[in-house]
């Protein structure tokens, strides 16, 4: 298999690592870092799909940088909420019940 | 040109507004978001009469075209949505202006989101190109996320970040499933897709497709994955929840309803029956829990779990010939109008009573019946009964599900209709209650004045959810425009 | 617009309008909403009566308003919907007054006439609905538009009997929803013909036709209040007298017995419901509801109560003719329809009398009221009389066409049945006759709100209506064939359901 | 379900994921369309040199102008997730000598190297998030080194600076409709309007991925 192929596969594991640590992991900034791996994830599978044949293609190359400037903004946005709710509360965990208030 | 001109400044327009208010600085910026609201709507129907007239319509931005450049392309679902969208964010916006207690910290930065968020949806309903759907769900879901949390305390900051989290887990699986169509077919440009993609396609175009519908239900809190949604929707100022309930889960069960009827056609109708017992599960899931919350706006929340149900409940219906496009579009429609409505009187009884509680409504018929009328007329909007649209979207499908011989829906929309009943009328009989006094002397502590203009919105948004049962002719003619059904 | 198009419009429009208006005037503004209320109440008349003229001339009135591809709104003003409306729209303006009357000073009244209004506009509606669509609409907006009035005192058990109401309507409203769905998935949507059009769907839908036509009737059933399905009338007496009269004698188990009219004769048509077999299970139930409703009224002491389980049995007569297959019981149901209505009216205007003038609410504090209020409990004694059947009373000649129908349609049962009831009608009502004009004076009313004056036993808002309905009811006895009488209105509807003058 | 339970299924739940994709990806045919011949057909016609850049700023600008509407969103998410009354923002003593001096030198470099990224995007890769981050690291390099105060609820200047390079490019953008399309550079322009576009856009940007961090740490970040 060629590397491009064996980058892909790594990005689809990386991809379900990150998955599976946003979905289970307590620890607010533990997720924050979990969704981060899971979108590097997904953009090395982009990038690396698309130059199967070798050569490099700019348009996934672009869309990646475009990905990874979007997974910058949400990854400030889940930060600064963290630590509101860490003043809040004094904890960086999210507790599942609704009625919450 | 017009219509060109239109098409960009739909979503131009509130970028343009929203930056504006932010640079006017924090809690400034009603006025243009209003002002821009109504070109906004000008232009929503300027596109939507030059899509009936003269069919749908193309716009490829940098004058590159697909699959090089990113294409815009209207037909009559989207008008449709994109003249929903305009029409709840107008009278919403002059109802948060009078809502929001001057300085109030939610109102800050309520102004330039609320522009991002309209200009995210209706930039996401215009793009016909996967990838750039990604970026505009990123803005819609983020600025859903600050709204949210916007000035709460640390229970609406915990309910922004579960929604933030499913919504990052969900853009996350659609971006990987981007990844992998472009990969497969070397273009992210829906239109070049459509005719690549067959039942022969290889088994990572299914996994792809499987992804990006996973990650888009998430984002429209189909049950199971509506754990989100009821704190979130319930936690948020009352301006908020309704453009969040009644728009933005809707712009991600429209994408879903464009990649299942577009370029996914050929690999779902196999899997049809899964969104359809979803949906059902929504239904009976969503209105069992509003009948029993003792919190008013946690009850409409969960509503519009159930009522979101409906929609995914019509996939197994969507099969090439039959009108049920229609009538799903005009569910989300009489919807978002009604459950608009209903956030809206909603936020003004709790405004008044000062609690958060249906058992509080107790003699609201006498001190706002403006404000209970339109919270009944949205509940007939909800419950399906006539001369509603609501009614008319469940006759249509009602209508689809008997003529497949589909008992089951059936079955299932009838109770629903019941179930929605019971939990609208668990907040109305109580309103018709005389108040009793010892809640009478809280309250005046707790209350305060309603403004008339609140009253006047929510009501104006339920009559039209109402209305919009008589007068649908030209607004089905509109959606069956260009659509492949 | 043609003025056959503008007329049933104006019928609809003359009470919807007035109780939009209603709805946003201040409550202060007592002169305008009366003015409002009556102004609609006459024009409504006038426009009927320019109907009834039309539709005796032969001319067809109709109005339809598409609402989206293949589904349309269609009104049609014939002579069974006449039959409907007139009435309705008599006692609408009857019990308007009586209802100005009745809730002087009472608190919002705005909500009041504007809800009364949107009842009676939904009553028009039912009445002129050309296809299966537009009655659901109506029907369901009756239930809407009643449930506010029924909670309207704002008590516990007020908002519990508005529930039970709600809860029975509008589980009933969805079976119906369903059959008419289905109905229309077999025939598109038809509309009401005489004679029906479910005959043209043709063989192998039997039993499908079986199944919608139960939906339907239990649809129909519980605003009928068919046993087992009228658990909700006797708990919705917790509404303002005015209520009770007009909705629960008059327009909401008018409308039930109205759609099994509609369903039996324009929807299946008398002979394909026959040949299905499904006309004598219905006559059954409304032979039952019709003894169990009266059975159930003997052990009620609360007056409202008795009366409303008389309603429920004597709403069934109504059904029974038009289960009967023949035109006689057919004549005999509509005859009923109108005049059970006239005369339930008069003794609900006078059991409110009772109760605003002095707090009798019920039959056991009666003792002696006939001297205390003379006029009231005269119009009440000819009320009760005509339910009875007594002769020269409308009873009397609804149930003779009834009887002949049975006879007519060898179901000698059935006069088993309605003799029965007679009985047990003159076994509740007679009682309390006795008691009002017999028995000793008590020495004080429970609460006497009306204090007695020369010539004057309560306010005459209130004492005009039952009078006026109570003469009437003599009338429709004494000159049962006048030239524009319900019953030759009837036998004209007969004419054309069956294509054959009685005999 | 018990959490270990839940943490079993999820992880099968991962791999069988990652197994089944791998699996079909090793059989996967070439793409039926390609972009690469497209792309450089039209180089000549995009204004820049730098087939990256091409497409970030013209094919696909559209994206990219989204993607800084969701930069300002996120910015004032932060802004908006803010306490209410923080506005104090201070710069506490200093400790160390060693971090200052360095920034000191560093932060010059660190701007001259951000504009020649800028100025390089338009033939070869850099552009104006490259610069626009390297301008931002300098900022929360001077802010940590205690060189600068951390920033409070922006003032107008500030608020404009935030937006100029979003406001820019959607005037231009918007602008070019008289072309016909948006973004339809004329080629004679192009590359004045991309430079144009790009260096608005890194100040932006800067200042913007700098808020995001400068914002937030304006607050004490203690529980109260």
């Amino acid at each position: 298999m060629t590397s491009e192929l064996l980058f892909a596969v790594t990005g689809v594991i990386l991809f379900a690592i990150g998955a599976a640590g946003t979905i289970l992991l307590a620890n607010l900034l533990r997720r924050v870092l979990a969704f981060n791996i899971m979108g590097s994830g997904a953009c090395v599978v982009l990038v690396s799909l698309a130059q199967r044949n070798g050569i490099a293609d700019p348009v996934p190359q672009a869309m990646v940088l475009t990905g990874i400037v979007v997974a910058v903004a949400a990854t400030g946005v889940a930060l600064a909420l963290t630590r509101r709710l860490h003043q809040l509360t004094g904890e960086c965990e999210t507790t599942s019940s609704v009625e919450h208030d | 040109m017009t219509e060109n001109i239109a098409l960009i400044g739909v979503f131009t327009v509130p970028l343009l507004w929203a930056t504006l208010a932010f640079l006017l600085g924090p809690g400034r910026g009603a006025f243009v978001a209003i002002t821009g609201s109504v070109v906004q709507l000008f232009l929503a129907l300027i596109l939507a009469r030059s899509v009936l007239v003269d069919g749908p319509l193309n716009h490829s931005t940098g004058g590159w075209g697909a699959p090089l450049g990113i294409d815009l392309y209207v037909d009559g679902l989207t008008a449709a949505m994109l003249l929903l969208t305009q029409v709840v964010a107008l009278p919403i916006f002059v109802y948060a202006r009078s809502y929001f207690a001057p300085g109030a910290h939610a109102a800050r930065h309520f102004w330039p989101l609320a522009g991002f968020l309209i200009a995210g949806m209706n930039a996401l309903y215009l793009a016909n190109d996967i990838f750039n759907l990604y970026v505009t769900l990123e803005i819609v879901g983020l600025a859903a996320v600050a709204l949210i949390a916007a000035g709460g305390g640390a229970g609406q900051v915990a309910a922004a970040l579960r929604y933030l989290f499913a919504a990052l887990l969900g853009s996350g699986a659609y971006l990987l499933g981007v990844a992998l169509i472009y990969g497969t077919y070397g273009s992210v440009s829906i239109a070049t897709l459509t005719p690549l993609i067959d039942v022969a396609a290889p088994r990572v175009v299914s996994i792809a497709a499987l992804l990006m519908f996973a990650g888009l239900m998430l984002k429209s809190a189909l049950f199971p994955f509506h754990y989100w949604l009821p704190a979130a929707h319930g936690g948020a100022p009352a301006p908020v929840s309704a453009l969040l309930s009644a728009l933005v889960v809707k712009a991600a069960i429209y994408l879903c309803l464009r990649l299942w009827l577009g370029p996914f056609a050929p690999l779902v109708q196999a899997a049809a029956w899964l969104p359809g017992v979803l949906g059902a599960g929504a239904i009976l899931w969503g209105s069992a829990m509003a009948i029993r919350t003792p919190r008013l706006k946690l009850l409409v929340a969960y509503s519009t779990v159930a009522q979101l149900g409906y929609l995914f409940l019509a996939f197994p219906l969507l099969t090439p010939g039959a009108a049920v496009l229609g009538a799903v579009t005009l569910q989300a429609i009489a919807h978002g109008l009604a459950k608009a409505a209903m956030f809206a009187a909603a936020g003004i009884i709790i405004h008044s009573t000062g609690r958060d509680a249906v058992a509080e409504v107790a003699g609201v018929a006498e001190r706002l019946p403006l404000t209970l009328f339109a919270f009944a007329l949205a509940g007939v909007s909800l419950m399906g009964l006539p001369p509603s649209g609501g009614f008319l979207a469940k006759w249509l499908l009602l209508d689809a599900a008997l003529n497949a011989g589909h008992w089951a829906l059936v079955a299932v929309i009838i109770a629903g209709g019941l179930l929605a009943a019971i939990y609208v009328f668990r907040v109305v009989r109580q309103a018709f209650l005389n108040l009793p006094e010892e809640l009478a002397d809280r309250q005046k502590h707790t209350g305060r004045p309603v403004p008339r203009v609140l009253e006047w919105m929510a009501f104006g948004l339920a009559a039209a959810s109402v209305l919009l049962g008589l007068f649908s002719v030209d607004l089905l003619k509109l959606i069956a425009v260009g659509n492949p059904l | 617009m043609s003025l056959n198009e503008f007329l049933p419009l104006a019928v609809i429009a003359s009470s919807l309008l007035p109780g939009l208006i209603i709805f946003v005037l201040p409550e202060r503004y007592l002169a305008l909403r009366t003015a409002l209320n009556l102004l609609g109440a006459i024009a409504k008349i006038v426009f009927i009566a320019m109907l009834l003229a039309g539709v005796q001339a032969g001319e067809d009135y109709g109005f339809r308003h598409a609402i989206a591809p293949g589904i349309e709104l269609v009104f049609k003003a014939d002579a069974l919907s006449l039959l409907f409306i007139t009435l309705s729209a008599i006692l609408w303006l009857l019990t308007t007054f009586y209802a100005i009357g009745y809730l002087e000073n009472a608190p919002h009244r705005s909500r009041f006439f504007g809800f009364f209004s949107l009842c009676v506009t939904a009553t028009m509606g039912i009445a002129m609905a050309g296809n299966l669509f537009t009655f659901f609409v109506f029907y369901e907006l009756l239930t809407l538009s009643t449930f506010p009035l029924v909670a309207h005192r704002g008590t516990p058990d007020a908002k519990q009997g508005a529930t039970v109401y709600l809860a029975y309507t509008l589980t009933g409203g969805a079976c119906l929803l369903t059959g008419i769905i289905w109905m229309n998935s077999l025939a598109g949507n038809a509309e009401f013909v005489h004679g029906g059009f479910a005959a043209t769907i043709g063989d192998g839908h039997e039993t499908a036709l079986r199944i919608i036509f139960l939906l339907l009737i239990i649809g129909v059933g519980v605003k009928a209040a068919l046993v087992p399905l009228h658990g909700w009338l006797p708990k919705a007496m917790v509404a303002p007298a005015p209520v009770s009269a007009l909705l629960h004698a008059v327009a909401v188990v008018k409308a039930g017995a109205f759609g099994v009219v509609r369903i039996v004769d324009e929807v299946y048509g008398a002979e394909f419901a026959q040949s299905l077999g499904l006309l004598l299970p219905l006559a059954i139930v409304a032979a039952v509801t019709i003894l169990w409703g009266s059975l159930r009224a003997l052990a009620q002491d609360e007056l409202k109560k008795r009366l409303a389980y008389s309603t429920i049995s004597q709403v069934s007569y109504i059904v029974l003719g038009i289960a009967m297959f023949g035109s006689l019981g057919t004549i005999g149901g509509l005859v009923h329809l109108v005049h059970q209505g006239v005369m339930k009216i008069t003794l609900f205007f006078c059991a409110g009398n009772y109760a605003e003038t002095l707090g009798i609410h019920k039959i056991s504090e009666m003792d002696g009221v006939g001297r205390r209020m003379p006029a009231t409990t005269a119009a009440f004694s000819i009320g009760a009389l005509g339910m009875m059947g007594a002769p020269l009373t409308a009873g009397a000649i609804s149930k003779a066409w009834l009887v002949d129908g049975a006879s007519a349609a060898n179901m000698e049962w059935a006069i088993w049945v309605l003799t029965a009831s007679s009985l047990l009608n003159a076994a509740y009502f007679l009682p309390i006759l006795w008691r009002a004009w017999f028995r000793p004076l008590p020495v004080a009313w429970p609460e006497e709100h009306i204090p007695r004056r020369k010539w004057h036993e309560t306010a005459w808002l209130l004492l005009l209506p039952p009078l006026i309905t109570g003469i009437l009811t003599v009338a429709l006895g004494i000159f049962p064939d006048a030239e524009i009488s319900p019953l030759t209105w009837a036998c004209f509807i007969a004419d054309v359901e069956y294509q054959a003058l009685p005999k | 379900m018990s959490a270990n339970l839940r943490r079993l299924a999820v992880i099968l739940g991962a791999a069988t994921f990652v197994w089944l994709l791998a699996d079909t990806l090793f059989t996967l045919p070439l793409p039926a369309v390609d972009l690469r011949p497209l792309v450089s057909a039209n180089l000549a016609q995009s204004g820049v040199t730098h087939p990256v850049t091409a497409v970030l700023l013209n094919f696909r600008g559209f994206d990219t102008l989204l993607e800084i509407a969701v930069m300002l969103v996120a910015l004032i998410a932060v802004l908006a997730s803010l306490p209410g009354d923080s506005s104090r923002a201070t710069v506490s003593d200093n400790t160390d000598d060693m971090l200052p001096a360095f920034s000191r030198t560093a932060v010059p470099l660190m701007l001259l190297y951000a504009l020649y990224l800028l100025w390089a995007g338009a033939f070869r890769p850099g552009g104006a998030f490259q610069a626009g981050a390297l301008l931002a690291a300098a900022l929360a390099l001077l802010h940590l080194a205690r060189l600068m105060p951390a920033w409070s609820a922006p003032g107008l200047l500030l608020r404009g600076g935030l937006v100029a390079g979003f406001l820019v490019f959607l005037g231009i953008a918007a602008a070019l409709m008289a072309g016909g399309a948006l973004l339809q550079y004329p080629p004679a322009h192009a590359g004045m309007l991309i430079l144009l576009i790009e260096s608005t856009l890194a100040v932006s940007l800067a200042l913007i991925l700098a808020g995001l961090f400068l914002f937030v740490s304006s607050d004490g970040g203690t529980p109260k």
